[in-house]
């Protein structure tokens, strides 16, 4: 527990900063107030519109801790919020229609997970292939429309409410909490942090990395599925065309800013659904900010590249070696220790 | 004959159902149409008129992703003696370069939408918010202009936040969140989308937010899809400017009067911007629409 | 003095890893660099070569004060170098290699015919007869190894450094260094010099200098040193050299050892000739042969990381599989690569989570090692086999070459296999704790522990085997027993080829 | 004579190429005139240009999202610069390649200096160029320009009325300064040598940190050099324009054998990987009958077939030699 708080005390900091510049435009930000069963405020509209990207974050951090990346999350939203309205609208019913989204993710993950650890495809191409004929998938599933249903349990998932907070609320962090525990509490985030660092040598010792990987990618594949439930339910309906376009790059986003590295090894479920936070702090608070929507790019670009430099471990040390060279005379640069082959 | 269709994509609903009306048209009308979708992008639009160009097709249908640089690959066409008739969007080149355009006026529509709030609140205040298309595109610049100018001289109402929601229902719902938020709910009057997408993810947010859609806050979007008829139904959603997905019709009948003898047809066949609102027995409107391939 | 170090000191976190040290070399001389693993040699050469940053210290060269920020500016300073772990880039030719950042240019433009004669012509008298235009990485270790060195070579105007450059050369391209090097030393160059092989720091040198625990303890001409002394300054004690000459009389003879494994006629087309192996409880087979020979090919395929294509093995209980590592081990063997650092170690996990790696990979993921069971092995094997560490959780990434093959050993012995293989077991690995890991090896095998061990280096086959299989040309192509186990036999073995067939070597 | 083993990636992609040349002409015959092979330049010219600077990037084992935005930047800038002042297109383009160069330049050296990984460097790079082109007009700018209608307008004939423009061989030409960057001067060997290894590359004496800015320096070059032929080939600057190419460049340069990791691969082969999603979209164009959800998928199948037979040959190959 302390040492989950100290790895993620950066991420805390910065969400906390950032709640205090988004209230300096928005002075009622962290109001909150509670009427009919239920609370409401911008707060709670960050944890909610959050879900998404918090819950691809999730299966992204495994993924990117195999040293690999998934592009196609946001395309595999599409696919399973189509094939749960599909079955909605067949008559099958709310419980049916999850496990059929749930099993649709499963299966883009695993194909995923097939073409990067049995073809041996890099996960950036293998991934775009998924990514950009899955949405073509989707689209056959709702034949190019908006696939809208009526069913108050399914709807539920995405805009009910329980125990005065919103029902994704609940599902992300329910995730997000089992996944890490699953990894902690098992040998698995160790083995899994073996194969991103060097796979060919946790192969040599027995760890069964191939089946490892194509399991992660399934996570993945399970992860965004959740989201695609929540962003269908959401708004009952189906959007193939624009359910998680281009939000594989904010669950990348949101993992990096957690603190994960890109070149595997290392993870923090954690620190990356707070990452998730950050972003989703920058999106309300810019919507709430009311500045003109041809600055969102920009303000969202420099806030994110902020965060970033500022958490570089780079940037210490070159503030230290900066200023030890103003009063000493120079001296040879550093080679970043850190950058192991 | 053989008819090439360079299509923008399928971002939308709407787009679905002009794809399966000309479809149906060119089916009709015994016409070969060889589709293009170019997935949102103006380099594969460019790519696919010349490669129909190539191929030697007999004239070329263009919904053009926006307005400007076609001239080069209009001038391509018109050295094969290839007639491009361009559909629901306007360009920015020399009239000679198409045969016709069919399309709506985007400004226009934007413009009954915008009267129609105006007769609608009268004298009182209003407060507006807008859900404006994605940020750059031609029917989010152009419907904004024509909404803000049919309420100019109006002082009474006024735009008090604008912010895009990419013409997707889920960003409409989490844009109408946020302002609700800012806004206080009650203190809104009217919402202007851009489409009625749009419009029903806000009126879910509305909704959610403990609000009455339709009177609370008046809704006024554009398209008329099915979903917003049966939302009007339900007293959800007030007022919406048809934009009509059978574009290719008007066109094939251009086309086939200007090969019987070389007609010229009218360099601009507008189609009309009608307003629906729910006195225009909108079960109706939504059964006659819903299996258009909306 | 051609290049002198004064007072450098250089910390990580957690280590101090040089402490003021001094450091001198004349035009002239060989001057061997020695210590134990995790002494701070290779940290002394990196940041004499502007690869580190030293925290403080001065390096003059001719007298002059340099401070190299780069490595491509000691290389401008006539500093040529051949690191410990990263040598060439494997993805370029080795043209490319030999002639980089001195590309012979036309009009601008890199000329590749030109590169090549000139890799050639850096060729000459190392005896590799390759394609230059190939990718490095289509050669044996060896040969990468002698293209680091001549591309060292021909970039030192001044001086030469040369870290554990000999520890994957076998006798014969060890010879054809020395050559070389004295030559050069003749020629008036400084020449720095690491091994652990202390035969070849008293063949070669002039001086020596000797660092422990990031100090400087001594420098002394070699002639005015002897063996004991050496050992002494290095260890700061005494070696008990006795174990290894006892070890022979007290095992019994093979003969009757109670067989434990049998590999019939396992091989693979274009790697390794199909050949039978039979393995007894408690014995050590050497495999001997030269670079190139196959040997590193046959453990791989024992260990199933190569399928094997014939062949399969039985033990008392029937048919074993060794298809893939993860049947291997199922099957009670190990196998500790040649490679450490691409196949061994999991560098940025700590050294108690590298130990534990296959014991909980074997466990399956559902049943992690307890977190005390976990310290409990890591401290254990840490003090067992002397890995000089911070602590158990210091990244292993982060440690000193020989200390990495360390925990390497470490984990397979935690996994207490039946039948462990050793490839290159001591390849840069101190003289202390050379002489621990061959003590280790007559504790496993007095347990029952069956061991396959490969080494270039034949006397240490010699003191460690019961019987060695020598390789020659990808094919097991003699076996020794008993008093027929000597380091002469073995070449004699490798040098009579059956008539027809001749010795290649380099490219395979 | 043997082949090098080094140029099978290359070979496996031209051969590829030639084959699905070889399917597509067999479908329809039409596929060899002229007039197909001149658009199949010219329709790429602005990808092949970029994909050029992605291939660099690349090789040292980095990746430039940035390219896309960028593109887009450029002509809104071109245009708006053309629009409100009475430069010349020859001053706006000098000015555009300035500010396209330091923009990669800087992103270089964040990427060094921070330490940070060049995907999120050149991700926040994206958001940023295209968040620019939205400041400076969120509409569609057309370019009237006397000088643009002769850039336009500047084509070779070919035999069968095909043309060979001016774009085209703009690309051409850049392929070949790639080629020759990337293979023949030292820069270049540096880029490999990263890509091949940081820290050994390092050792080897290569600075890796000015190596680095001037990779993305280049690619930002190659970016605005790649967003003039687009607003050549456009005659307009959009901010919308040109979603998604880097992924498209990415691809393209995967296709043409280079590989991910960095460190192998040739810039001719990126040449060919772009012809080949060319001809896959010119292949879908002339069949039009897919509807717009089968083309989606049908993209992607044909682009995992290509990989697999790459993958295919290259096995094939390295098991007999
Ligand atoms: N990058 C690093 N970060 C932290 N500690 C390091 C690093 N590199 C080396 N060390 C530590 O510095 C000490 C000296 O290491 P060095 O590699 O110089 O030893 P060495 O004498 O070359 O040993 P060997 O004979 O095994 O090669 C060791 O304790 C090692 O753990
Ligand atoms: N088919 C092949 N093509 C190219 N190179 C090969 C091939 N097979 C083997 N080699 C090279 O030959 C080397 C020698 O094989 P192997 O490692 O089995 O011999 P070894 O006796 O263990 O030598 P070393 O001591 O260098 O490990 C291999 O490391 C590999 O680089
Ligand atoms: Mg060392
Ligand atoms: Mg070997």
């Amino acid at each position: 527990m302390r040492r989950t708080f100290t790895r993620v005390l950066p991420q805390l900091l910065t969400l906390a900063v950032l709640m205090a510049l988004v209230t300096l435009f928005f002075p009622q930000f962290l109001a909150v107030d509670y009427q009919g069963g239920r609370l409401s405020g911008p707060v709670i509209d960050v944890l909610k519109r959050g879900a998404p990207v918090a819950l691809l974050a999730v299966g992204m951090t495994l993924v990117i801790a195999t040293r690999g990346i998934d592009l196609s999350v946001g395309t595999v939203m599409a696919i399973t919020g189509a094939a749960a309205a599909w079955a909605i609208a067949s008559g099958w019913g709310a419980g049916t229609a999850v496990l059929l989204a749930l099993a649709a993710g499963l299966v883009c993950g695993l194909w995923n997970g097939c073409l990067v650890a049995v073809v041996g495809i890099q996960p950036i191409v293998a991934t775009l292939i998924l990514m950009t004929s899955g949405r073509g998938i989707a689209q056959l599933i709702t034949e190019g429309r908006i696939l809208t249903f009526n069913d108050p349990g399914f709807a539920w998932l995405g805009s009910g409410i329980l125990a005065g907070l919103p029902v994704p609320v609940f599902i992300w962090i329910l995730t997000a909490v089992a996944v890490a525990i699953l990894m902690r509490r098992t040998a698995l985030g160790l083995l899994v942090e073996a194969i991103g660092i060097n796979r060919s040598a946790s192969a040599l010792a027995g760890v069964n990395a191939r089946v490892l990987l194509i399991a992660v990618y399934m996570a993945s594949g399970l992860c965004a599925a959740l989201a695609g439930i929540i962003a269908t339910a959401d708004i009952r309906g189906a959007d193939a065309n624009n359910a998680g376009l281009w939000l594989e790059l904010d669950a990348i986003l949101a993992v990096v800013i957690g603190g994960n590295s890109l070149l595997g090894g290392r993870f923090s479920v954690a620190a990356s659904v707070l990452g998730a936070m950050i972003i989703q702090t920058i999106d309300t608070g810019i919507l709430l900010a009311g500045f003109p929507s041809e600055y969102n790019l920009v303000i969202k670009a420099g806030l994110v590249l902020i965060i970033l430099v500022l958490q570089s471990p780079n940037l210490a040390s070159e503030w230290y070696f900066l200023r030890r060279s103003l009063t000493q005379r120079r001296e040879p640069k550093p080679v970043p220790s850190r950058v192991k082959e | 004959q053989t008819v090439g269709f360079s299509q923008i994509g399928s971002e939308s609903g709407w787009r679905a159902a002009e794809t399966t009306l000309t479809r149906q048209q060119a089916e009709e009308r015994g016409i070969d149409l060889k589709f293009s979708d170019a997935q949102q992008r103006q380099e594969n639009q460019i790519a696919a008129i010349r490669s129909f160009v190539a191929q030697g097709v007999d004239a070329i249908l263009l919904a053009p992703v926006v307005a400007t640089g076609w001239d080069s690959v209009l001038e391509e066409a018109q050295e094969a003696e290839i007639p491009v008739v361009l559909l629901d969007r306007q360009v920015d080149a020399p009239d000679d370069l198409y045969l016709t355009a069919v399309g709506s006026d985007l400004v226009h529509e934007g413009e009954v939408a915008g009267q129609w709030l105006v007769e609608k609140v009268g004298d009182r205040e209003c407060r507006i918010v807008e859900l404006q298309g994605t940020t750059g595109s031609s029917p989010a610049i152009d419907r904004a202009t024509g909404f803000r100018n049919a309420i100019e001289g109006h002082d009474n109402l006024e735009i008090v936040r604008s912010q895009t929601g990419d013409f997707t229902r889920t960003g409409g719902k989490e844009v109408m969140e946020s302002f609700l938020q800012a806004e206080s709910g009650n203190e809104i009057c009217a919402l202007y989308a851009h489409n009625d997408d749009m419009a029903l993810g806000a009126i879910q947010a509305i909704n959610e937010a403990g609000l009455n859609p339709g009177e609370d806050i008046l809704i006024v979007s554009i398209d008329a899809v099915p979903d917003i008829f049966k939302a009007m139904a339900e007293g959800d959603a007030n007022a919406t400017v048809e934009l009509t997905p059978n574009m290719a019709g008007p066109a094939f009948d251009a086309l086939e009067a200007y090969w019987e003898d070389g007609t010229m047809p009218e360099k601009f066949i507008q189609t009309e911007s009608t307003l629906y609102t729910q006195d225009d027995d909108p079960m109706a409107e939504y059964e006659a629409r819903k299996d258009l391939g909306y | 003095m051609l290049l002198s170090i004064r007072s450098l000191s250089k910390s990580f976190p957690g280590t101090k890893a040089l402490d003021a040290v001094d450091f001198e070399l004349k035009a002239g001389e060989v001057h061997a660099l020695l210590g134990e693993n995790g002494a701070g040699k290779s940290t002394l050469i990196k940041c004499m070569t502007g690869a580190y940053r030293r925290d403080s210290g001065q390096i003059l060269l001719d007298g002059q004060p340099v401070s190299p920020g780069t490595t491509s500016e000691a290389q401008e300073l006539g500093i040529g170098t051949v690191y410990q772990e990263i040598n060439l880039l494997p993805n370029l030719t080795v043209a490319q290699n030999l002639t980089f950042g001195r590309e012979p240019r036309r009009f601008g433009m890199i000329s590749s015919r030109a590169q090549r004669d000139m890799a050639r012509e850096m060729l000459a008298g190392y005896g590799l007869d390759i394609d230059v235009g190939r990718d490095l990485g289509s050669y044996s270790v060896a040969v990468q190894q002698v293209i680091a060195i001549a591309r060292a070579v021909s970039l030192s105007g001044k001086v030469l450094i040369l870290d554990e450059p000999t520890a994957s050369l076998d006798a014969a391209e060890v010879r054809m260094l020395f050559d070389i090097l004295r030559d050069l030393r003749d020629r008036g160059l400084g020449i720095v010099f690491v091994s652990h092989f202390l035969d070849q720091v008293f063949d070669l040198c002039d001086r020596l200098t000797v660092l422990r625990n990031g100090c400087k303890i001594a420098t002394e001409a070699i002639a005015e040193t002897d063996r004991l002394k050496l050992i002494k300054h290095m260890l700061g004690r005494e070696l008990d050299e006795a174990t290894e000459e006892e070890r022979r009389k007290t095992t019994a003879p093979h003969e009757e050892r109670h067989e434990m494994l049998r590999f019939d006629r396992v091989g693979r087309p274009g790697t390794v000739a199909p050949f039978d192996l039979t393995v007894r409880r408690g014995e050590v087979i050497g495999l001997a042969g030269l670079l190139g020979s196959g040997r590193t090919e046959s453990a791989e395929l024992l260990f199933g990381v190569r399928a094997a294509q014939s062949g399969q093995a039985h033990d008392e209980a029937g048919p074993v599989d060794f298809s893939n590592p993860r049947a291997a081990i199922r099957a009670g063997f190990g196998f500790a690569p040649e490679d450490r650092k691409t196949d061994g170690i999991i560098a940025d996990l700590s050294v108690r989570e590298n130990i534990v790696l296959a014991l909980q990979a074997r466990r399956g993921w559902t049943h992690p090692v307890p977190r005390a069971e976990q310290n409990r092995l890591a401290d254990d094997y840490i003090a067992r086999l002397d890995i000089r560490t911070s602590d158990a959780e210091k990244a292993v990434g982060d440690l000193s070459g020989g200390n990495q093959q360390k925990v390497v050993l470490a984990r397979w012995l935690a996994m207490n296999p039946r039948f462990l293989i050793l490839d290159e077991p001591t390849r840069g690995i101190d003289i202390g704790a050379h002489a621990e890991i061959l003590r280790l090896i007559h504790q496993m095998t007095a347990e029952g522990m069956a061991l396959l061990v490969i080494s270039s280096e034949f006397d240490e086959l010699v003191a460690v085997s019961d019987r060695i299989i020598v390789l020659r040309d990808r094919r097991h192509a003699h076996a020794l027993v008993g008093d027929e186990v000597t380091a002469d036999a073995i070449v004699r073995a490798i040098a009579t080829p059956d008539a027809a067939q001749t010795q290649t070597r380099g490219a395979a | 004579m043997t082949v090098n083993p080094r140029l099978y990636p290359l070979l496996a992609t031209i051969g590829i190429f030639m084959l699905a040349y070889l399917v597509c002409w067999m479908q329809f015959p039409y596929m060899l005139s002229t007039r197909v092979v001149g658009n199949l330049l010219t329709d790429n010219a602005y990808l092949g240009i970029v994909a050029v600077g992605m291939t660099l990037v690349i090789l040292s084992g980095g990746i430039d999202l940035s390219v896309g935005s960028v593109i887009a930047f450029s002509g809104v800038f071109i245009a708006v610069l053309l629009r409100d002042t009475g430069l010349h297109p020859l001053a706006a383009f000098a000015i555009l390649l300035a500010v396209t160069t330091a923009f990669g330049a800087a992103m270089g050296g964040v990427i060094h200096l921070l330490a940070m990984p060049a995907f999120i460097v050149t991700l926040a790079g994206m958001f940023l160029a295209r968040g620019a082109a939205y400041m400076l007009t969120i509409e569609s700018v057309p370019i009237v320009h006397p000088f643009y209608e002769t850039l336009k307008n500047a084509y070779w004939l070919m035999p069968g009325k095909g043309r060979l423009t001016l774009i085209a061989i703009v690309m051409l030409l850049a392929v070949v300064a790639g080629a020759l960057i990337a293979h023949r001067t030292r820069f270049g060997a540096s880029v490999f040598a990263i890509g091949g290894g940081e820290q050994t590359a390092r050792l080897m004496g290569v600075r890796v940190g000015a190596t680095t800015v001037g990779i993305y320096a280049f690619s930002g070059f190659m970016a605005g050099l790649s967003g003039i032929v687009f607003s050549i080939y456009t005659s307009s600057g959009y901010p919308l324009a040109t979603v998604g190419t880097e992924l498209t460049a990415i691809a393209a340069v995967v296709i043409g054998g280079t590989l991910l990791t960095g460190g192998a691969g040739y810039v001719l082969g990126t040449l060919f990987g772009v012809l080949t999603m060319g001809l896959i979209q010119t292949y879908i164009v002339f069949d039009g009958s897919l509807s717009s959800w089968w083309t989606k998928i049908v993209i992607g199948v044909l682009l995992l077939l290509f990989i697999l037979l790459q993958r295919g040959l290259l096995r094939v190959s390295s098991l007999r030699a």
